[in-house]
């Protein structure tokens, strides 16, 4: 099965592979021997790029060859270039000569084979694949009368180190972070699942911007026809160039249309590694640290890393805050506006004459209060983002203060709205993941509140709840495991079950093997005989 | 196929109890009904052997043609009269969809919403469910599996904090009027079940076939079980002689809830859950009419004629009735009870006897 | 509200039909038209304010009689 | 997308037809909190008196300080054929549609009770508005006065009427009716349903005049100041007004109905007969037994109570045996009493049935009823009522002798 998979994939990769669609005859041709004809080809392909080095070169001493180095500079280790390329080549092999003498036929195997003190050393047959070599950060070598060139693997650029990702913090577990660097990401994967099983198949995506995109999953754990069917949406991607995850995640994702996320991205190793562990499949792109993670779930938004590394009883609570905060965050405005002018009679007396009391002499309906103070924290918060953080705080403090203050004193509006957009504020922070989905939804049910009160409210979430259980991630049912419901699932969404008692994965997306670990692992205490009498 | 969605049993069972329960949480017309004295509960706990027995021919006639909906396997039985049992089903549950709207519309318009003309809320519900019924049985069965937990957890919540409230005296005599009009009343219950006939329609979708029966009798258990806790929260906080005196019985009981002066006026988390679960009902009695009318005209796809259905449903649901009164009137025992014993128990009888009859099977597939 | 009315069955004719006629669905096109044509012609005497007998009534004589001669 | 299309369709057709069809934005509303039903001086009128809220001034507290607390409502008075009628007549006087989900107090005045209170219910329960949870007073004297008195303490006189009612289980001297329970009491066939009985109580001249700051302005303008008092209960016949219960009569009332939570009896010292005790009840239940013999209806009525010894007045140790013995059967005979006073008014008196002796026969002895039933009116005056009090006295507080004395 995994064998014909590779099939297909090789087949696939081969497909995308640039070189097919484009006809430009002079890139797909094979080296020539003589070297001053690939050096001119390579020149005129890299011509006006500033930042490209030839390095001629003569190599050994009794018959002398042509030879040149070329690479990017910027892309590649200086000193592994220096040191185990240029040093080797220049005087190592004039030693061998010295010692035995080399045949000019075999001084290229001889290269490879014992002087260059590089890693990873490949051959190149044709044009383009030494420019892909060149523009992914390797060094060729060209020698004369070989039609084959060498790759050297001199990767090494400037990289951002593993740090905390800003969006993820964690108070308990781990702390690092994706990179911009795919290798470091995988690395960062591989660490923390030392199995064989682990697969990373790459591919390049984007026509102009060739990026890497990784494709990572437990073997054995996934559901094979998610890898292909991940694998088939990513090759139907015909674009200019990727520069995020975020470009792939809009053309590999189920409900384009939907305003809900079926892909989700993550910053963390620790998340990615979890998710894999659960069958899910994580798309790394190279030069952004966001991974993809699909099947998405909505239920993955109200679930943090650290619920699974603290112990389960406050974890749970923390789940159920955080379904309030997201209740509060979508239905607070909608249920403010919808007793306020539609149900008074719902309210309890004396909440009903202390709102009254606030409201006497605001000018504005409920709904354009709503409406308006919704769209005014949405300003503040963009200002705040984007700005530096210092000024940042300044603009979220006037805005406080002219919201917060000025205008209920003044009269604008009245205090339990402020009230009631704040709360709605906090609340969607509490669960960062879909608080783009928790704007649309609340201006959806408070625009439904404002015209039709209770009832529009209803039907509003008729027709969210309609819609969300329509939606599938892959296959996957997006609101698994609530609809259709999954009782065994539920130990991971409704509370957070103790490790011990989370024996098997999420059925739906992991009901390949869905035995994590074997049952009966609660621990239990020594009973008394063993115990220490003292 | 016309539809490719599965649903699992117990999506069914649940579709089951929410759209059998939903309306007893307004109108519950038992307590009009004989008996018409406290002993309707009772009334409720014997219409279960009432409803499986009523739920006999529709069950069997379901499992003789297991790829089929009534509707197909009546055009195989009898052929071109089929079609017009077909027409009948399918007009049944246009019915069924406008008379459920028009039921919606008469409580909205009566309590929080006096002034909004009726048919704007047939028309925006009716929109919203067209919504659902294109996407399918599966999305709809997945919102009822949400909804119906949250319906059955209000019933519970509701009947906790009016206990105080409850005088079970009131209860008392039991059987004054002897058994007769109890089982009377038992057979109005179960003929309002008409959700007997989703085993006809949604065999076919079943992912288990096998187990329709179980979730059937289940479902109806389950409806049983909180139609009895309704009837005996609202006989012993009201009194009989308030209680069928009561235009929404289940709703002003909800609003007598007053615990310590914070805990009251619950009403509107009440209605809110109400709305979403005649939403469901309504949804699956549309998609019903849909796909019956789809098959009935052998169509491959029942999505585009979903919205002109929905516009004879909504003109359908303006005329139903004149006003509250000749709704309530139509809906009462006298009428309703034979008008849908005819579609839940003659018709499915008739056509199995006439399949046993001809020994049409499940070969002709 | 005729208008509106006449506006709303224009769009709805407008949203399904080119569709069914793209994939030469035929008789879905003569279900839609047909079920388009009963609601029109039921929703029009509702806007201009005709009034339209209920079938329940129809229902209702059905049951009613059958009762009585039962009954007896 | 043609999803959308629809979708976006709705919002818009939404949006264009969404009149203000219910909109009611909350600084429209006038919200009343107590109801006052009068007859109105013209012919087969009835005059509303309704307390409306003035959210301003529950809104600034401390901003008029100075003059006087502010009230929190307004007044206003309207009349009408009907209820309903005299609700939107109302309207021409206020700027708000008058609201009435959250009525607290509904006060109807004897003489509109006397003529029968079941017209004017109708439209409270109709309603939508209103719950079935406002308490219904009886006033006695006119319903208006009720409405416009006013409290020292609440701002809203209606909040005040309230908790006079909810509170009142501390002597359980007067009954907690609403709306709920008059109604289901009225249904029923053979109960006759009972009401709270309030009444306004003119502060005394002397009390006003020993008071040090006299509020000038307004002693002047309302003159004396007028108190409501809850005191005892209305008893109905059917649905009019037969006549009052004095505060024990009420307890009285309550001790058959089980509803006594709190209260005081006193009783003579049984070493002093011109000393008080006063004996804590604490909690009391009660039982209604019919029985019917030969035809012959009996009921009996068990009052279980349980008491402390609260406070005494006499100088002796009254913690013992003997005295404590005495003291419960003082006790009981004081429950017997107020029992037998409430017995012998709405049995011989009025002959109405505000215990549900005829609901309990309905439900023991339902074949025995459907006789019973259409006499019953005459029968309940006839029926013997056996009442058995089993009345126990349990603590004595903190202290046995009484405070201050000295051992011998």
């Amino acid at each position: 099965m995994f064998h014909k998979t590779g099939q297909i994939l090789s087949r696939l990769i081969k497909q995308w592979s640039p070189n097919k669609p484009r006809p430009a005859a002079d890139q797909n041709e094979p080296l020539s021997s003589s070297i001053q004809v690939n050096l001119n080809k390579i020149s005129s392909v890299f011509a006006n790029a500033s930042d490209l080095v030839i390095r001629q070169l003569q190599i050994g001493t009794r018959e002398q060859t042509e030879a040149f180095v070329v690479y990017l500079d910027g892309l590649v280790e200086k000193t592994i270039v220096n040191d185990n390329i240029l040093e080797p080549l220049t005087l190592e092999l004039r030693q061998a000569q010295a010692n035995g003498g080399v045949s000019r036929k075999r001084v290229l195997a001889l290269i490879k084979k014992q002087v260059l003190s590089v890693g990873q050393v490949k051959e190149a047959t044709t044009v383009q694949a030494v420019i892909d070599a060149v523009l992914s950060g390797e060094t060729v070598i060209v020698i004369d009368g070989s039609a084959v060139a060498l790759v050297a693997n001199t990767r090494g650029w400037e990289t951002r180190g593993v740090q905390e990702p800003p969006t993820e913090s964690v108070v308990r577990g781990p702390r690092e972070g994706f990179t911009e660097t795919l290798r470091t990401n995988t690395a960062l994967l591989r660490r923390k699942i030392k199995n064989i099983n682990l697969k990373l198949e790459t591919m390049k995506i984007g026509k102009q911007t060739k990026t890497d995109v990784c494709i990572a999953y437990l073997k054995g754990i996934v559901n094979d026809k998610l890898v292909e069917e991940v694998k088939r949406r990513l090759a139907e991607i015909d674009t200019d160039s990727i520069l995020e995850s975020g470009y792939i995640e809009q053309f590999i994702e189920d409900a384009p249309y939907s305003f809900l996320p079926t892909v989700g991205n993550t910053e963390k190793p620790d998340i990615a590694a979890a998710k894999l562990l659960e069958g899910r499949i994580v798309i790394l792109t190279d030069g952004t640290p966001f991974a993809l993670t699909v099947p998405y779930l909505f239920m993955e938004a109200f679930q943090s890393s650290e619920d699974y590394y603290s112990r389960p009883f406050y974890s749970t609570i923390v789940r159920w805050i955080r379904f309030t905060a997201f209740f509060l965050s979508v239905f607070s405005p909608a249920i403010y506006v919808a007793l306020t002018t539609f149900h008074p009679e719902m309210l309890p007396p004396a909440l009903l004459i202390s709102m009254a009391a606030a409201r006497e002499g605001t000018p504005f309906p409920a709904i354009v209060e709503a409406l308006g103070m919704g769209v005014i924290y949405e300003i503040l918060r963009e200002a705040g983002i984007r700005l530096p953080k210092p000024i940042g705080q300044a603009v979220s403090i006037v805005g406080a203060l002219v919201i917060g203050e000025s205008a209920v004193t003044a009269g604008l509006i009245g205090a339990p709205m402020v009230i009631v957009i704040s709360i709605t504020a906090i609340a969607s922070f509490v669960v960062p993941a879909i608080s783009d989905v928790t704007a649309v939804m609340r201006l959806i049910l408070t625009v439904m509140a404002g015209i039709f009160g209770q009832y529009g409210i209803m039907m509003a979430v008729a027709g969210i709840l309609t819609h969300m259980v329509s939606l599938r991630s892959l296959g996957v049912p997006y609101l698994s495991p609530l609809a259709p419901t999954n009782i065994p699932d539920l130990k991971d969404v409704l509370i957070r079950a103790p490790w011990w008692a989370m024996s098997t994965r999420p059925r739906v997306i992991g009901w390949h093997r869905p035995v994590r670990q074997k049952f009966h692992l609660k621990p239990e205490p020594p009973s008394d005989t063993n115990r220490d009498r003292t | 196929m016309l539809e490719d969605g599965r649903i699992t049993d117990r999506q069914f069972m649940l579709l089951i109890i929410v759209s059998r329960l939903i309306l007893s949480l307004t109108y519950l017309p038992a307590l009009n009904s004989p008996p018409e004295n406290q002993d309707v509960w009772i009334a409720g706990l014997l219409s279960f052997p009432v409803h499986l027995l009523l739920a006999v021919p529709a069950y069997l006639l379901a499992q003789r043609f297991k790829d089929r909906s009534i509707i197909q396997s009546a055009e195989l039985i009898l052929g071109k009269t089929g079609k017009i049992i077909g027409a009948l089903y399918v007009w049944f549950f246009l019915h069924m969809t406008a008379l459920t709207l028009r039921q919606l519309s008469c409580y909205l318009t009566s309590v929080p919403y006096p002034e909004t003309p009726a048919p704007v809320f047939i028309i925006v519900t009716a929109l919203f469910a067209a919504l659902a019924v294109g996407y399918g049985v599966e999305t709809i069965c997945r919102t009822g599996e949400i909804m119906t937990p949250v319906v059955m957890f209000s019933i519970f919540v509701v009947i906790i904090l009016i206990a105080k409230d409850m005088d079970l005296k009131a209860l008392a005599p039991m059987l004054e009027k002897g058994i007769a009009p109890v089982l009377h009343g038992a057979l109005t219950i179960a003929a309002r079940t008409v959700e007997i006939l989703f085993v006809t329609m949604l065999l076919p979708y079943l992912n288990q076939p096998g187990t329709a029966k179980k979730a059937m009798a289940w479902g109806i258990f389950f409806f049983i079980f909180f139609f009895t806790i309704i009837t005996v929260s609202i006989i012993t906080t009201f009194d009989v002689e308030q209680a069928i005196n009561r235009t929404f019985p289940f709703f002003s009981t909800v609003r007598l809830i007053s615990i310590g002066e914070f805990l009251e006026r619950i009403d509107a988390v009440h209605l809110g859950i109400w709305i979403l679960g005649l939403f469901i009902k309504i949804s699956i009695y549309y998609y019903l009419t849909a796909l019956g009318a789809a098959q009935l005209f052998n169509l491959q796809d029942y999505r585009p004629i979903v919205l002109p259905l929905g516009t004879i449903i909504v003109s359908l649901s303006v005329l139903q009735a004149e006003n509250m009164v000749e709704l309530r009137e139509f809906t009462s025992y006298k009428v309703w009870t034979w008008y849908a014993l005819f579609f839940i128990t003659f018709l499915p009888l008739i056509l199995l006897v006439v399949a046993v009859l001809r020994r049409r099977e499940v070969q002709a597939r | 509200m005729v208008y509106v009315l006449i506006i709303i069955f224009i769009l709805l004719a407008v949203l399904e039909i080119p569709g069914l006629i793209h994939k030469k669905l035929w008789g879905e096109l003569a279900a839609v038209l047909v079920f388009l044509t009963i609601g029109f012609t039921l929703s029009l005497p509702l806007v201009l304010g005709i009034k339209v007998p209920s079938p329940n009534n129809g229902i209702k004589y059905v049951i009613t009689t059958i009762a009585q001669k039962i009954g007896r | 997308m043609k999803r959308q299309l629809i979708a976006i369709f709705i919002i818009s057709v939404l949006f264009a037809t969404s009149g203000c069809w219910n909109r009611r934005e909350l600084n429209t509303l006038a919200i009343i909190m107590a109801i006052g039903i009068d007859k109105a001086p013209e012919d087969g009128k009835i005059k509303l008196t309704t307390q409306v809220l003035k959210p301003d001034e529950i809104k600034a507290p401390a901003a008029t300080g100075g003059q006087g607390s502010p009230k929190g409502v307004w007044v206003l008075t309207s009349t009408g054929h009907t209820i309903f009628d005299a609700y939107r007549n109302a309207t021409m006087q206020s700027d708000r549609k008058l609201y009435n989900s959250q009525t607290k107090v509904i006060v109807i005045s004897e003489e509109m009770a006397r003529a029968g209170v079941r017209p004017i219910l109708d439209f409270f329960d109709r309603d939508h508005e209103l719950r079935r949870l406002s308490w219904l007073l009886i006033a006695k004297g006119e319903a208006k006065d009720i409405i416009e008195a006013e409290h020292e303490q609440e701002k809203i006189p209606a909040q005040a009427i309230e908790s006079l009612v909810t509170a009142s289980g501390a002597t359980s001297m007067a009954v907690t009716v609403n709306l709920h329970e008059f109604l289901k009491m009225l249904a029923n066939k053979a109960t006759d349903p009972f009401a709270s009985r309030i009444e306004i109580i003119a502060e005394e001249e002397t009390e006003k005049k020993a008071a040090k700051k006299p509020k000038p302005e307004e002693s002047q303008q309302n003159g004396p100041r007028k108190r409501m008092r809850l005191t005892g209960a209305a008893v109905f016949k059917d649905d009019k007004l037969a006549g009052w219960l004095n505060r024990p009569e009420t307890r009285g009332l309550n001790w058959i109905l089980g509803k006594v939570k709190s209260g005081i009896i006193i009783v003579k010292s049984p070493k002093d007969e011109n000393q008080y005790v006063a004996l804590e009840i604490i909690r009391a239940s009660s039982k209604i037994i019919p029985e019917i013999r030969d035809g012959q209806v009996t009921i009996t009525v068990e009052v279980e109570e349980e008491g402390n010894l609260g406070e005494q007045m006499s100088d002796v140790d009254l913690t013992t045996p003997e005295y404590f013995d005495s003291l419960e059967r003082r006790q009981a005979t004081v429950i017997k009493n107020e029992i037998a006073a409430v017995l012998r008014k709405a049995q011989k008196e009025w002959g109405t049935d505000i215990f549900g002796f005829g609901d309990a026969i309905h439900r023991k002895f339902p074949r025995e009823w459907k006789k019973l039933e259409k006499k019953w009116d005459t029968e309940f005056s006839q029926i013997e009522v056996k009442v058995k009090v089993i009345s126990t006295l349990k603590r004595f507080g903190l202290h046995t002798a009484p405070a201050g004395t000295k051992r011998e």
